[in-house]
């Protein structure tokens, strides 16, 4: 059978991407930001899993609003970007598994989580940019994926219980794949930021701390938040934290033992969070 | 039923509403995600805006480059980025744009929330 | 508020279309079917729905494999339909309402419904078929339309008991509808038929007509069966009948009044039922 | 876990192992929704098959106008009678293809079902 080793969860944010582009890593604005992942890294290293399910939003590439789903996973043999309206550059194609895929869609639907099923499917920065911070755009690739997208364009968005049940649900599915694979599961996005409105800029380093302990040590006591209730205290973006709910619900069916945690202010707009979690059984 | 819910100061929701109100300026929006498209738009923007059904208020805040307008008039932030990008201008930018800040000091109120 | 007066079911097999746009209903072959709708129209005129919600099935027009919602619903101004690749002709097109479509999406996402919302959407002979045969293509038209479209094209398929639950919750997001409105739901679909394999032209008089009796009087009975069950009972398309207990999940709030039935082999390869519900407050 | 179930005779399950081998094969019927590719296919199918990335086996399948082939090769019912649409092809036909009966004894199949 499959084992779930850990999750991951880190920002997403396309400045990241340039950043790497461009060799900035060592800039000083960039430094205490990169200098999060070498930990991450070297577990990574050492776990070495098979396949990575990446809980991230697309921002505007892969769906419209006239099919814009909830909850939509992949189930292609591979992954694309794409230049997002602002030539982003093509990186090499990241390997799917469509049968693992396969699984966890017949597992997901029979524990009623109603999912959109892409053949196809178009990957943005949401994605792109936590794969290039973790595995460093190494090419052959290490890992094969399956992106699982969360709706945060169209509200109403799923609830942040919601999202957590998806994870556990997700854990389940992939703990009963009959492979002997090792899995991580990636939350992305986040935290607080807001790009729209007069509050624009909008950062919350109290609520951002206080979810990144609340979601290792006491993950219940983010379930009861709305997401009216995550806009408000993170700002409309900050809304991207349902997407490592779906990390931390997978997780649920072990303990789970920190190993790194960064918080940083500001990555472009963000609050930016970075947080490895392994599983304990 | 759902709750409804107190706004909250200077953040717009993109709820159904919305949704409605901006459609046909999302659609020309998400079009830009393909450079021809962007390319079709900067040779002639009018025809481009009318081939996409934009109401005068849309096309007056394209015209305007006013994201503030941009989301009076049912603009989605995820689409209008990538108007954005058209222009050249990053999220520090449209930051700056919507509160009123230069881009300076938008980045130093960013950098201030860190300490 | 609003108010759901009742719930329509019906076949909606392409040759019925073609049918009526042949004039064919008084035709030896045709007629027993069309005779069964006659009360069901008298109803609607006299009850005369504002808003009718259309539980069908999408077969490969709005959707295809790469962005497979399991749940779809429109909110969109005005639907189409298309021909489909068989050169069917366009119909007047079906007035929606985008603001009771918002109403209804935020209550269901509300309640764990994993929906796809589409602003824009074309509809086939599965949603169009039922509308002729109860409004007539009579213009303008009589009743807007909220389409939900059931994945019946790729396995997994949603579970009977999910299907008839979302039903549920969707009766009391109608009923919840802040406007002065009568709804009907039409599901449409079935009965038994089968289109592709060797078992091809398979029919279930017998399990048919069970169906028609339990899911008026005792539709819990259904909810045990599986997909596959359906499908091994009623053939593969006979499965349409998970958007029959949509429809019937959604007069849950209320009792139920019988006011027409029919049944008829075959109308092409399929077993054809027609069910009239009133709700009983 | 989702229940694994016995096969059912002669009834095609369009799974996930279904989808993954029959994609090319589903996006080209599914482009037969527009009368224009419709035509691009009729005027050179190989050329048509080509753009699509069918498998020999997809193109044997497409050559041959036989549904079996066609479902077995991972085409799903749905994709494939826009297929048959080309052919000028019903359920009735197709159904008929599929049992190895006439169409007309497939007609009475269907009649006797009733009574
Ligand atoms: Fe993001
Ligand atoms: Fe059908």
């Amino acid at each position: 059978m499959a084992k779930l080793v850990g999750g991951i969860a880190t920002s997403h944010i396309p400045a990241i991407g340039l950043a790497i582009a461009n060799g900035l890593q060592q800039d000083a604005y960039w430094k205490p930001f990169f200098d999060g992942f070498p930990p991450v890294r070297e577990w990574l290293a050492r776990v070495k899993p098979d396949v990575a399910i990446v809980i991230y939003n697309d921002h505007g590439l892969n769906f419209f609003l006239d099919k814009m789903p909830t909850f939509a996973i992949g189930a292609a043999t591979e992954y694309r970007n794409a230049d997002e309206g602002w030539g982003l550059k093509a990186l090499a194609p990241f390997p799917g598994d469509p049968r693992m895929s396969w699984h966890l869609i017949e597992e997901l639907v029979a524990a009623d989580f109603d999912l959109s099923t892409c053949q196809e499917m178009l990957v943005d920065h949401g994605f792109t940019v936590p794969m290039s911070l973790l595995w460093q755009d190494v090419v052959p690739r290490a890992v094969r994926v399956v992106p699982l997208a969360i709706n945060t364009v169209q509200h109403p968005l799923p609830s942040p219980r919601r999202c957590y049940n998806l994870g556990v649900a997700l854990g389940k599915a992939i703990e009963s794949y009959p492979a002997d694979l090792r899995v991580v599961v990636v939350g992305t996005g986040g935290l607080s930021h807001q790009l729209d409105g007069e509050r624009a800029g909008f950062i919350n380093r109290e609520f951002d701390l206080r979810c990144l302990d609340d979601i290792v040590n006491r993950p219940d006591e983010l379930l009861n938040l709305s997401i009216h209730d995550l806009v408000e205290q993170a700002g409309s973006q900050g809304a991207e934290f349902i997407l490592w709910l779906v990390m931390r619900g997978a997780l649920s069916c072990h303990g789970v033992r920190e190993i790194a945690r960064k918080y940083h202010i500001p990555v472009s707009n963000t609050g930016a969070g970075l947080l490895l979690l392994e599983s304990v059984s | 039923m759902a709750t409804v819910r107190a706004p909250i100061w200077g953040t717009p929701i993109f709820d159904g509403a919305q949704a409605i109100k901006g459609y046909a300026l999302n659609k020309m929006c998400y079009s830009f995600n393909d450079a021809v498209n962007r390319n079709e738009f900067l040779a002639n923007e009018a025809a481009y805006c009318a081939r996409f059904g934009l109401n005068p208020e849309q096309y007056a805040a394209i015209q305007n480059r006013n994201v503030l307008q941009l989301i009076a008039a049912g603009g989605n932030i995820y689409y209008l980025a990538k108007f954005a990008g058209i222009l050249g201008l990053n999220v520090q930018d449209i930051g700056a744009q919507q509160t009123g800040m230069t881009v300076e000091a938008f980045k130093a109120k960013l950098l201030a929330a860190g300490v």
